[in-house]
């Protein structure tokens, strides 16, 4: 019998729920910050791009073709004497689209199918199972064209697409952890209070399984941009000009051996926005573990 | 005879992002060879972090031990490199722990976690460790051994596990245990076997045994000394008997009278202390047990009390205490 | 954490091991002074067997390996090689109504299994390129052989009634040394298609011995300088000299055909000294001729390939003459050729220069001229743009196209004020698309098979012909062609071709953009290479038994 | 477990047939078919050759014999390499593509864990830095730049390894670096979040209370823990990695089965499609069989009825 309530170390705490806890401790977490900061940086820049650089993306300037980073092209110019620093910026409003949207998708399916499979098991987890192995196996590519040939090649097309395979990865670890997760103690402790399936996958599996998730979220990302630049190639996503990284690093591939700036950029604006996801995921991750609440 | 072990002094500090938290702020006991004491407080007044520090199990980065001395055998622990502590621990000091839920490898037998040690320790091979384990699995209580040790920490119910942990704590005859509230988790039957299980060993391997629990009735059965806790400091310790009889500190009796007792009429109420223990990142200048204590004087608001002998081997640090006169110490028989 | 860090150490010195050891041997291949050259075929050709051949690559494979009745010199010009001489009216090689063709063969040419060359050998390739279940590409090039046509087409047709009409095309062998062709009507240009690889010779005997796999090395027989002795599939394929080659020996000791699939991978690899010939990715040749150590070892010649945008004539805008000649002056042809690395020729018309038939005048009206074009555009009614249907330009997926496209697009908008939408699509959804006419506007180049307007003409602006993408139909044009495709007298044929080309400039079916001109390098010591305009996947290809090397 | 195996096989037949016949049916409705070319043929042409494959046979004659022939090992004759059976071209192939899939995969299992359990172990050091920049790195590279830059670097200015082309255990190490990169980046972020979970757990400290040694603390205690997510990722990259990445196949000139995939759907080489497909399917379909099992493995808790 415990001599005196429950109480905890420091000052009195008023009682938080599980995200509520998270946000406070993400605040803290300078990385996180700054990841979360570029990104918002990022997209306000893509949204007033037209502010920011004189330039328009599209027109070509024929008396500056490939050029290297001067005052007037502060990133230089591409094959058809277009400005670099312009195509980044708008370029982002593809990249950061695709990026994003097609992981919503990706969550939105992978994320309950991977969740029901583990948590219900036996017949549900087996027919789930393989429903994703025909995923895995699908060809996709072949898909695509035929999307293409029967819807056109609009942006929906695009996620779609993308977002329609990506997100098997994420089910089966989602999987995996519940599997493993699930015949852990607090989990029985929770089923005898009576919580329903979706209860207790909601509030104790899924945040014990969010490191794998985000993880694969981040590496998700640079994927489905150069996913994309692929499929824009066959008429899929965003027509020429419109600029996206993805496909400025296809373009900067073909004159590698004469101007490295033109693939080094973009990829460089790809690896920056996946360090800011990486750390924003992380500082998430972090925030959201049970073990590290105070 | 010197003590098994003697803690001086120790303070183990921990950073965290709203400031350093003085979880053991110089906190002095020592333990005889073949003897139990037991080290009393509320859940976070530092009694499980002193115990951590002694294994040197403080977690990194953020635990650290500032200062002291905890010298096992006449050497000073903390001075030991890597390689030494970890020769000591589970071989000379071990430990149980509080949770059985969580403190067992799910992917591992429970015969594999007892041999390990064995296998380290005593340089067994992993059939030998087996059976080591099968022999302690039997001593510990575990029904059908031999079949037992091939079983996963999820099929063994809580107080099998705690069970289990006992025998691994035991499975080198280490000369110290630490117990940390190793029956909290269970319900009050297992509590009573569990206990008597770890005394019995105890007294048949001739292990000393630090009992950790905030529970006072346990403690008057199985400890002969006991040190009282009040955040981060021992703020009273004396023999188990005196301190009952006639506690010398008013948090001590404020413990007491918040047991029932069987020699009580049952009507009578509990009496809570009421208030919370202070801020452990930054302590109140005076007592610690200020705020909450009824019989307060303006020193202990100005002045720390040290700990003095305020009867024969029985010491409080409370300046009301030092005045021979305790209010608080009912006339009993 | 001991534990890791060795394994991450094991792994470092594993690699630094491996690395020093093959450096080693790396060397060794370098700097052999033996007569190797190692040329990059660039991808792995469909297949190799003359008949069936129609790609560039395969053309590359096959002339190693196979000599003709006739060849081409580096002039272009016709040479006699297994035929003793060229045969003309005079040398009564060809009849006086020019139906009958008469070849006498050199008696010493030998196959590389040291048999000797018939006419049957002949003969038979000339059947079997006719043959309706092998279903050649260049088939078509031969239907004015007596019954060549009727065979070709008896797909449906029972085996007896094959192999009749198959003994109904005129072609025969009176002897072992001469061949006779019958045509239906007289074909100035025969003796081009004679000099082509679907006509090579062939062994029957090894054919219906090893069927499919008769090009597969150890069966490859030829009767050219080199045997094919090695074959990789996508790896490499390896030349050595015939024993029993009947012509000058080839100096070359070995030549071998690297599969580098990629423009910057061939280019490295040219670097690291793995290939003596090279192309330079698309782009990158201004680059190059920059570059100290690569702009000596540069190498340019013209092509005879033209680049174009088509037309589809049938679908407005483009159905109006005036639209598309506006948009044929609105188009800055220099500019694209220096986006292009400053590669190529600007093309004002069709045939390029270097073979019969090009006219330097013609095309003159469509040099570019941003007003012109805007009057041009008021004529034909547009006078504000906007009032112009929805252009889309369809291209198919590659990095080269995807850079025309967008220029295309810019000079549009920036010099009309014109939006065309893009549409790229997949290479065979593209060629689907183009051929069931669905396209607007794409873009699509031709090269030369044989140096004649009569390859360049009829073919794409003949009514319903097999490459007309534009849709073009014009009967004077046809009558025209009907008359030069049979006018024995070469200076007349020349002339009809001359104002028939007229006509489709006029007409403007197409925007002539550049003539092709090919941008290598090659090592200092590869000697005696000869380019022609009409080369196949890899330079100088015709002439690889003059190439030798000098370390 | 070995009715559990058999019971998958089953189950993995009829995953085939499914995927073999969504993949046949998009074959023949996406626009444009093999005998599509620049210089169109005569429609007689086209007809002798539809002829002569079968291919004007209604659909579910073709893929019954598809289906028929499937069962005897023959995938049918590739249009695009010259009649050759489609069943010997990936015969060919996979042994170069299986080399360097394997040395990729076990490069990156290696290097990805240790790297994964560093950067948890000491996490904001400067090691966890290196793990989160090399991540980055060759995340979001893609492969045909990473596979160039090699080339560059080791081919071009060092002249150490020839530039591709395959034979020699020189001729390994690029592609196979270019192909391991990215799964190596994959598995060490996977292994670190999950790593940085278990670390905490309550029989860490139990087993460090034991006085065993830091290793055995790592290997036994945590990374056995952490593997769960681990091996579910590395079933479908070892899946992917076998059967050849189409980039680094054509940029390294290697005469793998990579390029089967892209290069028999661009020419719409039904033989071939359907093989590389199937294989793929195959492969990827026993990978995951394989990861199922492994959990029961690892996880003695994970049963499955």
């Amino acid at each position: 019998m415990a001599i005196v309530a429950n109480t905890t170390i420091g000052s009195e705490r008023p009682h938080h729920t599980l995200w509520g806890d998270a946000w406070i401790r993400l605040r803290r977490n300078k990385l996180a910050m700054a990841g979360g900061i570029f990104i918002i940086v990022l997209a306000l820049a893509a949204i007033f791009a037209p502010l920011i650089t004189p330039y328009d993306f599209a027109h070509q300037d024929y008396s500056a073709l490939l050029q290297n980073p001067s005052a007037k092209h502060w990133l230089g110019t591409d094959g058809l004497g277009r400005d670099v620093f312009a195509r980044l910026l708008y370029g982002a409003r593809t990249s950061l689209a695709v990026g994003i949207f097609t992981q919503l998708i990706v969550i939105g399916i992978g994320i309950p199918i991977g969740a029901i499979a583990g948590y219900a098991g036996g017949r549900v987890d087996n027919v789930l199972m393989r429903f994703v192995d025909v995923m895995y196996g699908f060809p996709d590519l072949l898909l695509v064209i035929l999307l293409k040939a029967v819807l056109g090649g609009g942006i929906y097309q695009l996620f779609l697409a993308i977002g329609l395979v990506a997100w098997v990865n994420i089910s089966r670890l989602v999987r995996g952890q519940i599997l493993s997760i699930k015949s852990r103690d607090f989990i029985s402790a929770a089923k005898v209070m009576g919580g329903t399936g979706r209860y207790i996958t909601w509030r104790h599996l899924l945040p014990n399984s969010l490191g794998p998730i985000i993880v694969s979220i981040t590496f998700n990302i640079p994927r489905a941009i150069f996913t994309e630049a692929a499929l824009s190639y066959i008429g899929i996503g965003v027509r020429p000009p419109t600029p996206s990284w993805g496909a400025m690093i296809h373009d900067g591939y073909d004159v590698i051996f004469a101007s490295w700036y033109q693939v080094f950029f973009p990829a460089l604006a790809v690896a920056l926005l996946m360090i800011a996801f990486t750390f924003l995921g992380d500082g998430l991750r972090d925030a959201l573990d049970p073990k590290m609440r105070r | 005879m010197t003590a098994l072990l003697e803690v001086r002094n120790l303070k183990t500090y921990f950073n965290t992002q709203d400031g350093v938290v003085k979880a053991v702020d110089g906190v002095s006991y020592d333990v005889n060879r073949g003897e139990t004491i037991a080290l009393v407080g509320e859940s976070g007044c530092g009694k499980t972090v002193s115990a951590l520090s002694i294994l040197r199990l403080v977690a990194e980065p953020a635990g650290k031990i500032e200062s002291g001395e905890i010298l096992f055998e006449g050497t000073d622990l903390l001075k030991l490199s890597g390689d030494e502590m970890r020769k000591m621990r589970g071989a000379k000091i071990s430990i149980i722990f509080q949770e059985p839920l969580t403190s067992l490898n799910p992917v591992l037998t429970i015969g594999r976690q007892i041999s390990e040690g064995l296998e380290f320790h005593k340089n067994m091979s992993l059939k030998e460790g087996m059976q080591e384990a099968t022999r302690l699995l039997k001593l510990v209580g575990i029904p059908h051994p031999e079949r037992r040790i091939y079983d996963y920490p999820h099929q063994f119910s809580g107080g099998m596990r705690q069970r289990a942990m006992i025998a691994i704590a035991i499975a080198c005859q280490p000369q110290l245990i630490i117990a940390d509230e190793p029956t909290t988790v269970v319900d009050v039957t297992i509590q009573a076997q569990l206990l008597e299980l770890i005394r019995n060993i105890t007294k048949e391997l001739n292990t000393a045994l630090i009992l950790i629990t905030h529970n006072l009735g346990i403690v008057a059965r199985y400890a002969r000394r006991v040190f009282v806790m009040y955040a981060g400091n021992i703020i009273e310790h004396g023999n188990a008997l005196d301190v009952y009889r006639y506690p010398c500190h008013p948090y001590t009796a404020g413990l007491l009278t918040s047991v029932p007792r069987l020699d009580e009429p049952r009507k009578t109420r509990l009496l809570p202390i009421d208030g919370q223990p202070p801020d452990l990142i930054a302590p109140p200048i005076g007592c610690s047990f200020q705020a909450r204590c009824a019989y307060s004087m303006p020193q202990c608001q100005r002045e720390k009390p040290p700990l003095l002998e305020v009867a024969p081997n029985h010491y409080a640090a409370c300046w009301v205490s030092q005045k021979e006169q305790r209010p608080w110490q009912k006339k009993s028989s | 954490m001991r534990r890791k860090s060795i394994i991450l150490s094991l792994l470092a010195i594993l690699m630094t091991a491996s690395l020093v050891l093959t450096s080693a041997c790396t060397q060794g291949t370098k700097g052999t002074g033996e007569q190797i050259l190692r040329v990059n075929l660039a991808g792995e050709p469909a297949q190799i067997d003359p008949n069936q051949a129609s790609w560039a690559a395969e053309k590359s494979v096959i002339t190693q390996v196979f000599v003709g009745l006739l060849g081409f010199n580096q002039d272009l010009s016709l040479r006699a090689d297994v035929a003793t001489v060229i045969p003309t009216i005079a040398n009564e090689g060809i009849s006086a109504d020019g139906l009958t063709y008469t070849f006498t063969l050199r008696t010493n040419v030998t196959w590389s299994d040291d048999k000797k060359v018939t006419a049957s050998d002949f003969v038979y390739s000339i059947k079997r390129e006719l043959n309706p279940d092998l279903a050649c590409a260049y088939a078509s090039f031969y239907f004015d052989i007596v019954g060549a046509e009727a065979y070709f087409s008896a797909t449906d047709k029972t085996d007896a009634e094959k192999t009749a009409l198959e003994n109904a095309v005129g072609v025969s062998a009176p002897d072992d040394e001469t061949l006779q062709i019958k045509l239906n009507d007289p074909l100035p240009t025969f003796l081009d298609l004679m000099a082509l690889w679907p006509v090579y010779p062939l062994r029957e005997d090894i054919i219906t011995q090893y069927g499919d796999s008769w090009t597969d090395p150890p069966n490859y027989i030829g009767d050219g300088p080199y045997l094919l002795t090695e074959w990789v599939h996508l790896d490499h394929m390896t030349f050595k000299p015939n024993p029993n080659y009947w012509g000058t020996k080839p100096n070359l000791a070995e030549i071998d055909f690297k599969m580098i699939a990629d423009a910057n991978a061939a280019l490295a690899a040219y670097y690291n000294g793995e290939l003596d010939i090279s192309g330079v990715p698309v782009g990158t040749e201004k680059a190059t001729m920059t570059n100290a150590v690569l702009s000596p070892e540069i190498l340019r010649y013209n092509d005879l390939t033209t680049f174009a945008f088509q037309f589809n004539v049938t679908k407005p805008p483009f159905d109006n003459k005036l639209v598309r000649q506006a948009l044929s002056c609105a188009v800055d042809r220099q500019t694209l050729i220096d986006i292009r690395g400053g590669v190529g020729k600007v093309a004002l018309s069709w045939i390029p220069p270097g073979m019969p038939g090009y006219d330097a005048t013609l095309g003159a009206e469509y040099a570019f001229n941003v007003t012109k074009a805007k009057e041009l555009l008021d004529q034909a009614g547009y006078s504000d743009v906007s009032q112009l249907p929805e252009i889309k330009f369809s291209y198919s997926d590659t990095a080269g196209n995807r850079t025309i496209a967008q220029f295309l697009q810019a000079q549009m908008q920036q010099n009309l004020g014109i939006n065309i939408t893009l549409d790229p699509q997949e290479s065979k959804s593209f060629q689907q698309y183009i051929n069931a006419g669905k396209h607007m506007w794409a873009w699509f180049g031709w090269g030369a098979d044989y140096p004649d307007p009569d390859n360049w003409l009829p073919q794409l602006f003949g009514t319903g012909a097999g490459n007309n993408h534009t849709l073009y139909s014009n009967p004077t044009f046809d009558a025209l062609a009907a008359v030069a495709l049979k006018e024995l007298d070469n200076t007349t044929r020349l002339q009809d071709w001359a104002d028939a080309q007229k006509l489709v400039m006029d007409d403007a079916p197409i925007v002539t953009m550049f003539y092709r001109e090919r941008f290598l390098l090659v090592k200092p010591w590869v000697k005696g290479l000869k380019t022609t305009g009409m080369d196949g996947q890899v330079a100088g290809d015709m002439f690889y038994n003059e190439v030798y090397i000098a370390k | 477990m070995t009715r559990y195996v058999i019971r998958r096989i089953l189950w993995l037949l009829l995953v085939l047939l499914v995927v073999s016949f969504i993949t046949f049916s998009l074959m023949h409705l996406v626009p444009g078919g093999p005998w599509d070319r620049e210089k169109q043929l005569a429609p007689q042409v086209v007809e002798a050759l539809n002829r002569k494959y079968g291919l004007d046979k209604p659909f579910f004659v073709q893929y019954g014999n598809f289906l028929i022939g499937l069962l005897h090992g023959d995938l049918g004759i590739s249009y695009s390499f010259q009649n050759r059976s489609v069943t010997q071209i990936l015969m060919q192939g996979l042994p170069i593509t299986a080399t360097l899939g394997i040395t990729a995969f076990i490069a990156a299992i290696l290097i990805g864990i240790s790297l994964g359990m560093a950067a948890a172990l000491k996490q904001n050091s400067w090691i966890d830095y290196v793990s989160v920049m090399f991540s980055t790195i060759f995340a979001s590279i893609p492969g045909f730049v990473l596979a160039i830059l090699l080339m560059v670097v080791f081919s071009v200015l060092l002249h150490w390894l020839p530039t591709g082309g395959w034979g020699s255990v020189s001729q390994i190490i690029m592609p196979a670096f270019a192909l391991g990169a990215l799964p190596a980046a994959f598995i060490a972020r996977i292994t670190r979040a999950s790593t940085l979970e278990v670390m905490r757990q309550d029989y860490v400290r139990t087993a460090r209370s034991k006085g065993l040694l830091e290793r055995v603390v790592l290997i036994r205690h945590i990374l056995r823990n952490s593997l769960i997510p681990v091996v579910t990722i590395a079933g479908p990259e070892f899946a992917n990695l076998v059967t050849g990445s189409v980039i680094v196949e054509t940029i390294f000139s290697i005469p793998g089965i990579g390029r089967l995939f892209v290069q028999g759907i661009f020419a719409r080489d039904y033989g071939l499609i359907m093989g590389s497909v199937l294989f793929y399917a195959f492969v990827i379909a026993i990978a995951n069989m394989v990861v199922d099992i492994l959990y029961g493995v690892i996880d003695p808790r994970i049963v499955y009825n």
